[in-house]
C-alpha cells in the first residue's frame, strides 16, 4: 500500500518535498503471511456455512461470478470501443453486493453509486438490460439515457445508480422515509463508497435517519480508495465505522471478502430496520482490483497490495469453501462458470443487435406532465 | 371569494392538499413546531400532526435529496425552504437529482415534489439574504419553475404544483406574503402551469413583470394612463415552461416591450424574455425590448443603497416612457 | 424546556397527534435547586480567579457589560424602528465571546455568524462602528453595506459575521490553513451555534482541519436552540464535544455560564493549536436569553427554564465572584457600568449622527479589480 | 511561439504562476499524486512540493470554503473542479462568500482566487456529469467568469485570473483539452480579462461564440465562406464581464448575428446577449439575432442522442443562412 501519509501528501506547512513515486515502494507484505491470512479466512467463512442451504450458497456464488464475468466482458468491450463514457468496474467487490442483497427482501429498495453495475445484477436485473444500456441501447435498463452511471429499474426497487459522490445518500435516506411514512416494513440499502463519507451529504443523512428512525442501511464499501487518494489520505479518522458514533448509531465493520460475513451482518441490520425502523451503518472493508474507471491506470498501488488482495479474492475464497466443504465440487462450479459466461456473451448479442434510441426520446421523459400548450389558451 | 393575504392562499393551498392527499407532506425548518419562519404554515402542525408537518435539522442538501428519495418511491414531498437562498446549498439535489431523474432512469422514476419558500429582495437583510435565483432553476429542463404574484395566483397554482407530477420550484416573495386579494372558495379552484395571465389589458406598451414587479407594474399602468399612455401588464406565473405564446401575442399588439424584474439583469428572465422576443417578434417592434432589473449589485444593508437596487413604479414608468419614446 | 421529542415532532411514521404547546409545560425546576446550582458554579468559578491580574478580571468584566448594554441598546434602537433587517441578540453568551477572545493574541483570526455583535466588541471593535453598521450608516465597520450579520474589521483580523447557517466554518478553516502555510503562529477561532453542526459544511471541516492538522478552534456555542428547534428535536445525539471523535479531533465541554472557564478551556485549546498547528472543537454550553432575533416571540421555551439559566446569568455570576473574592467592590462594578453605558449611549449619538453611505457606494466595491474598459481597445 | 494543447498551455501557466508567487497554491481533488484527473496539473506536485500542490478530500463545499477563506488572510488559490459539474455542491460558497465578500465587507476583504476546471459536455457521460453552467455564476457580479477556447488564450488569460484580486470562474472544456495551438514563450504573457477576441474578421455575419463553440464556428466560416458569405467570429473570452462593445461594433458592420453555445439556451448567456444587442443596436439589425444553443434536455449517454445535442458545424452554417436570408 502507498506509505504516503495523509500529512506528507497535502498538509500545508510540511516541508516541501518531492512526490513520492507512490507505486515504487513495494509493500512488505510476504507469501508465508499471505498464505496464513487466506487460510485463516477460509476457515471463517467455513464456520459460516452450516445452517445455509445448498441452494442458496449456489445461488451466491453464480451471482458473484456472474457479476464477475460481466464486468470482464464490460471492460473488454470497452477496450474495444464499442463503449463510452466512463465504465467503473467492480471486481473484487461482489461479495458486498451479493452477500448484502441475499439478505434482502425483493421489495426492499436498493440505491447506489455510479459503480453499480455489480448491485444491478445481485438485485436481478439482467445482464441483457445491464449490458444494452452500457452500449446506450433503447433496450437498456434506462433506455440508454442514463448508460454505466444511471441504471435503474423500478420494477424491481432498484433507485438506481448516481453520479454525483455522495449524492444517493440523501436519496435513501428519503426512501427509507418514504417506507416508514408508509407503515411497510421495507428496508433500504445505500450504498456509497469510503470517499463519499467526507461529503456533507453523508453527514446531513446519518443524522436525520438516527433522529427519525429511519430503516435505512448505509453501506460504506470501504476498498480504500476514491480515484487515486488511498484512505488515509483522505480522512483523518481511519475506523469508518465509528462515525456511527456521531450519530449514535449502530454500526458493525464486516470483512467484504466474505460474502457470508456480509450477508450475516447485513441480515442484522436488516432485521433491527425492518422490526425497529433503526439504521446501521455497515463499513465493509473490500479492494477494487481493477482501477478507478476504465481510464485510470491505478499507478498509485503497488502491485504487491493489489496481489496480496486478490489472494483474497473473494470468488477464489468463497470456491474454496464451498469445495472443501463439499457443497460444491470443481465441476459443478465449472459450470456455473461456463453457464454464466454464455449469459454474459448472450448479453453482449443482444445489446449489440439492439437500435439506438430514436431520436424522438431525446425529448421524451423530460416531465411527467409536460406543459400542454392548449393549457395556454383558457 | 373571499379576501386573503398571500400567506393564508398559501397556508390554504398546503393545508386543503394535506387533507386531499395522504402521500402529501411538509417539511423543512422550523415548519411545524414554529409554525414557519414567515407563519406561511401556521397551523399545520395542530392540524395533520407530526407525521405530515415535520420540522428538520439545518440540513438544506440533507433534506432536499431526502425529499426527492421519497418521491421516487410514491409520497408527495412539499419541501420548505426559510428563503431560497438556502436552497442554493440544496442545488446538487434540485438540478442533479429531481430535475434529472425521469430522464436519466429512461423514464421509470419521476419526482412529484414542490421546493418552496420566499425568494428575491427582503428588508434590510443584506446581500446573503436578499438575492433572487430564479434563473438558476429555470436554466434546467426537468424543473418546472413558478412565481405567483396575487393570492389567488399563489393558492392556483400552488396546489396545481402540489399535484404535478414533477419537480416545481414555488417561488413566493417575502415582501408580499402581506398582499391581500380575493381567492376563490372552491377546494378545487386550481390555476394551471404553464399559463401567463393578463393582469391588465392594454394597447400602447406590453410590461411582462413577474412577482414583486406585477404591483408595481400595475401601479406604473395607473399612472401611465393618465398620461396617456396604455399598458398591457402580463404577469407568465410560470417562468419554466414560459407561455411565450401570450407574451408574443401581446408584443404584436403593441408593438412596444418593458420586462421588469427584480433579480440581476445578466442571464436573468428578462434576458431570456427579450431573447424570444427577437427571435419571434422582432419585426412587430417599433422600439428596442427594454429591461428593467435588480441594479447589478450584491444587496447592500443600508436601506438608502437598497431602495435604489429594487426597480420601483419610477424606473418602470420611465422604461415605458422611453419605449414609447415620450421623452 | 419543551417536551416534545425528536421522535414526536418529526419522525415519518409516528402517530398523528396535534402539536403540543410547546410553552405551556413549567419546567420542574424548583428554587432551591436553582439556588444550588448557581452556589455551586460561583464556587467552581472563584476557584479559578486565583493567578489572574485584577486588571485582568475587570476587564472581562468590563467587555461583558458593554457587550450586554450594547445589546440591550440594540434591542431598544431596533424596537424604536431606527434599524431594520435582522437583528440576533447575545445577551445570555457574553461570556463566550469575552471568555474565548481574552485568551488571544491580537493578530490571531475570528471569524462567526449573523449573531456576531459581542464577538466584534470583543474583538475590540468600537461600539461606535458596530451601531453605525447597524444603523446603516457609512461610518459602519462595513460601511452599512453589511449591516447587522455582516461586520468585518481587517486592522483587527475581524473575519466577519456570515449569515448562511455553517457558511463561515469552512472559511474560518481556511484562514487557519493560510495561518500555518505562511508559517506564522497565528490561530483561529471559528464560532458557530449547534444547529450549524447538522451542516455539512462543519463535517467536511473538521475533516480537513484534523487531517492537515490546521490551527483553527472549533467553537460551538451550544445556546440549546437553533430559532425555535431545541437541540434534541435536531440533533441525534445530544453530546456535541463527541462530534470530534469522528475525525479523531480533540474536545472539551465547557460551561459557557464562567467566563474563566471558557477562558481556560480556551487557552488550552490555543496552545495546541499555535504551538503543533493541532485542530481543537470546543463545545461551549450557554443559553440565549432572547429571541432568535428581534422578530421571535421565542414562545417555544417556558419562562421557568429562560428564568433557570437567567440564574446562571453570566454577568451576574462573575460580578457576585468578584464582589465575594473583594477583587471588586459594587461601586467598581456600578462605575464600570455606568461607563459602559455612556459608550453605548454616545455609539448611538454616533450612529444616529452619521450620514448614510453615498449613492455612488452602491457600486464600489464589487470587484477589487474593475474591468478596465480601456483594457478592451487592445 | 511553441505549439502545445490547451491541457500544456493551463500546465504551463499553473506552474509559471507557482514559481512567481509564493502565495499562490493549488488545490482539489487528484489534483497532486495523481496529476490531475484529465492531467492538467502533471508534475507539479514533483515540482512545488505537498505544501503547494494539494489533493483534497471529496468535500467540493469545504474546500471551496476553505480556498475563500485562505484568501481573505493573503493568500491566492487555485481550486481545482474535477468538472464544474461538482462545483454545484461548492455554489454557496462561491455565490454567497466570494462573490460577496468584498461588497459586505464594505470594500474589506477582497478574495483572490480562482476556481477552475473543465465545464460542458463531455462524452457519454450523461447528465449529471455533461453540463455547462457558467450562466449561473455569469448571474453574479463580484465573480468574474472566464472561458478560454485556444492553447494561448486558456494560458494568457489564467494567468491573469490568478493576478487578479477577485474571485474568477475559470471554465475549461473537457473535450477541447488536446487541441493545439501556438502559445507565446514570454513567461509574462499574459491576456487581460474582460477583452473579447475577433477570432476571424467578416463582413456578413457575427458568429458570438465561446469555448467549445469556437472552433466550431470558425469551421462553420470557412465552409460559409465558400458559399459566399463572411462571416466575423467573436469569441467574448470573459462572459463576465462581458465585452459587449466589441460584439456591438461587429454587429453595426455585419448587421446579421448568430450566437453559438453548447449550454441549455434558456437564461444562457446567448440570451443575454442577445438582450444586450437588442438594447444596443437592434436599428442595426437586419434579421432577428439567432441563438444556436445545446438542445433543451438533460444530456443523454446514448451517442447517437448525445450528438444531436451538441451544437455542430451544420447547426451554425444553417443559422447563418437563416439570418443572411439565404435559403
Ligand atoms: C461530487 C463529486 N466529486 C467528484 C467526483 C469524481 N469522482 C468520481 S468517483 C470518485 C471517487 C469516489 O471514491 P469512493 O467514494 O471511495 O468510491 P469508489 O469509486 O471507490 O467506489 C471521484 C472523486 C464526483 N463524481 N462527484
Ligand atoms: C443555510 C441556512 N439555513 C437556514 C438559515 C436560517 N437561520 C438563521 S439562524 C438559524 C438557527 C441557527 O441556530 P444555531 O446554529 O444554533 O445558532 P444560534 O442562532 O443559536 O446562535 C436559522 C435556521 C440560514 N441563515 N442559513
Ligand atoms: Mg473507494
Ligand atoms: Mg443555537
Amino acid at each position: 500500500m502507498s506509505k504516503q501519509t495523509a500529512e506528507q501528501a497535502t498538509a500545508a506547512g510540511a516541508e516541501e518535498q518531492s512526490s513520492p513515486d507512490v507505486a515504487t515502494q513495494p509493500d512488505k507484505v510476504d507469501l508465508a503471511t499471505l498464505q496464513r491470512d487466506r487460510d485463516a479466512a477460509k476457515e471463517r467463512q467455513k464456520s459460516r456455512l452450516g445452517g445455509l442451504e445448498t441452494e442458496t450458497l449456489i445461488e451466491l456464488y453464480r451471482q458473484m461470478i456472474l457479476i464477475r464475468r460481466f464486468e470482464e466482458k464490460a471492460a473488454e468491450v470497452y477496450s474495444a470501443g464499442k463503449i463510452g463514457g466512463f465504465c467503473h468496474l467492480y471486481i473484487g467487490q461482489e461479495a458486498v453486493a451479493v452477500g448484502t442483497l441475499s439478505a434482502l427482501r425483493k421489495d426492499d429498495y436498493v440505491i447506489t453509486s455510479y459503480r453499480e453495475h455489480g448491485h444491478a445484477l445481485a438485485k436481478g436485473m439482467t445482464p441483457e438490460s445491464v449490458m444494452a444500456e452500457l452500449y446506450g441501447k433503447a433496450t437498456g435498463c434506462s433506455k440508454g439515457k442514463g448508460g454505466s452511471m444511471h441504471m435503474f429499474d423500478k420494477s424491481l426497487n432498484f433507485l438506481g445508480g448516481h453520479g454525483i459522490v455522495g449524492g444517493q445518500i440523501p436519496l435513501g435516506t428519503g426512501a427509507a422515509f418514504a417506507s416508514k411514512y408508509q407503515g411497510t416494513d421495507q428496508v433500504t440499502l445505500c450504498f456509497f463508497g469510503e470517499a463519499a463519507v467526507n461529503q456533507g451529504a453523508f453527514h446531513e443523512s446519518l443524522n436525520m435517519a438516527q433522529l427519525w428512525k429511519l430503516p435505512c442501511i448505509y453501506i460504506c464499501e470501504n476498498n480504500q480508495y476514491g480515484m487515486g487518494t488511498s484512505l488515509e489520505r483522505a480522512m483523518s479518522l481511519r475506523d469508518i465505522s465509528k462515525k456511527a458514533s456521531a450519530y449514535e448509531m449502530a454500526s458493525e465493520f464486516v470483512d467484504g471478502m466474505d460474502v457470508l460475513a456480509v450477508r450475516e451482518a447485513t441480515a442484522r441490520a436488516v432485521e433491527r430496520a425492518r422490526k425497529d425502523y433503526l439504521p446501521t451503518l455497515l463499513e465493509i472493508r473490500t479492494y477494487r482490483f481493477m482501477g478507478h474507471s476504465m481510464s485510470d491506470p491505478g499507478n498509485y498501488r503497488t502491485r504487491a497490495e493489489i496481489e496480496k488482495y486478490q489472494e483474497r479474492d473473494p470468488i477464489k475464497l468463497f470456491s474454496a469453501s464451498l469445495r472443501e466443504e463439499k457443497i460444491a465440487d470443481e465441476k459443478l462450479l465449472k459450470e456455473i462458470d461456463a453457464e454464466v459466461r454464455k449469459q454474459v456473451e448472450e448479453s453482449v448479442r443482444f445489446a449489440e443487435e439492439s437500435p439506438y434510441p430514436a431520436p424522438e426520446e431525446l425529448y421524451t421523459d423530460i416531465y411527467a406532465n409536460p406543459i400542454d400548450p392548449s393549457a395556454r389558451k383558457l | 371569494m373571499a379576501t386573503i393575504t398571500i400567506r393564508e392562499a398559501l397556508n390554504q393551498a398546503i393545508r386543503e392538499e394535506l387533507a386531499r392527499d395522504e402521500r402529501v407532506f411538509l417539511m423543512g425548518e422550523e415548519v411545524a413546531a414554529y409554525n414557519g419562519a414567515y407563519k406561511v404554515t401556521k397551523g399545520l402542525l395542530d392540524e395533520f400532526g407530526p407525521k405530515r408537518v415535520i420540522d428538520t435539522p439545518i440540513t438544506e442538501l440533507g433534506f432536499a435529496g431526502l425529499g426527492v428519495g421519497a418521491a421516487m418511491v410514491g409520497l408527495r414531498p412539499i419541501v420548505e425552504f426559510i428563503t431560497f437562498n438556502f436552497s442554493i446549498l440544496a442545488t446538487d439535489q434540485i438540478v442533479n437529482s429531481a430535475a434529472k431523474m425521469l430522464y436519466m432512469s429512461g423514464g421509470q422514476y419521476n419526482i412529484p415534489i414542490v421546493f418552496r419558500g420566499p425568494g428575491g429582495s427582503a428588508y434590510q437583510v443584506s446581500s446573503q439574504h436578499s438575492q433572487a435565483i430564479e434563473s438558476w432553476f429555470a436554466y434546467f429542463p426537468g424543473l418546472k419553475v413558478v412565481m405567483p404574484s396575487t393570492p389567488a395566483d399563489a393558492k392556483g397554482l400552488l396546489k396545481s404544483a402540489i399535484r404535478d407530477d414533477d419537480p416545481v420550484i414555488f417561488i413566493e416573495q417575502e415582501r408580499m406574503y402581506g398582499n391581500k386579494g380575493e381567492v376563490p372558495d372552491d377546494p378545487d379552484f386550481t390555476i394551471p402551469l404553464g399559463v401567463a395571465d393578463i393582469k391588465r389589458e392594454g394597447t400602447d406598451v406590453t410590461i411582462v413583470a413577474r412577482s414583486l414587479m406585477v404591483p408595481i407594474a400595475l401601479k406604473a399602468a395607473d399612472k401611465l394612463q393618465e398620461q396617456g399612455v396604455s399598458c398591457e401588464v402580463i404577469d407568465p406565473r410560470t417562468i419554466r415552461p414560459l407561455d411565450i405564446d401570450t407574451i408574443i401575442e401581446s408584443v404584436k399588439k403593441t408593438n412596444r416591450v418593458v420586462l421588469a424584474e427584480e433579480s440581476h439583469p445578466v442571464c436573468g428572465i428578462n434576458a431570456e424574455i427579450s431573447a424570444a422576443i427577437m427571435e419571434r417578434a422582432m419585426d412587430f417592434l417599433d422600439a428596442p425590448v427594454k429591461r428593467v432589473s435588480g441594479i447589478d449589485v450584491p444587496m447592500p444593508y443600508a436601506k438608502n443603497l437598497e431602495d435604489l437596487v429594487v426597480p420601483d413604479v419610477d424606473r418602470v414608468i420611465a422604461a415605458v416612457r422611453e419605449v414609447a419614446y415620450l421623452d
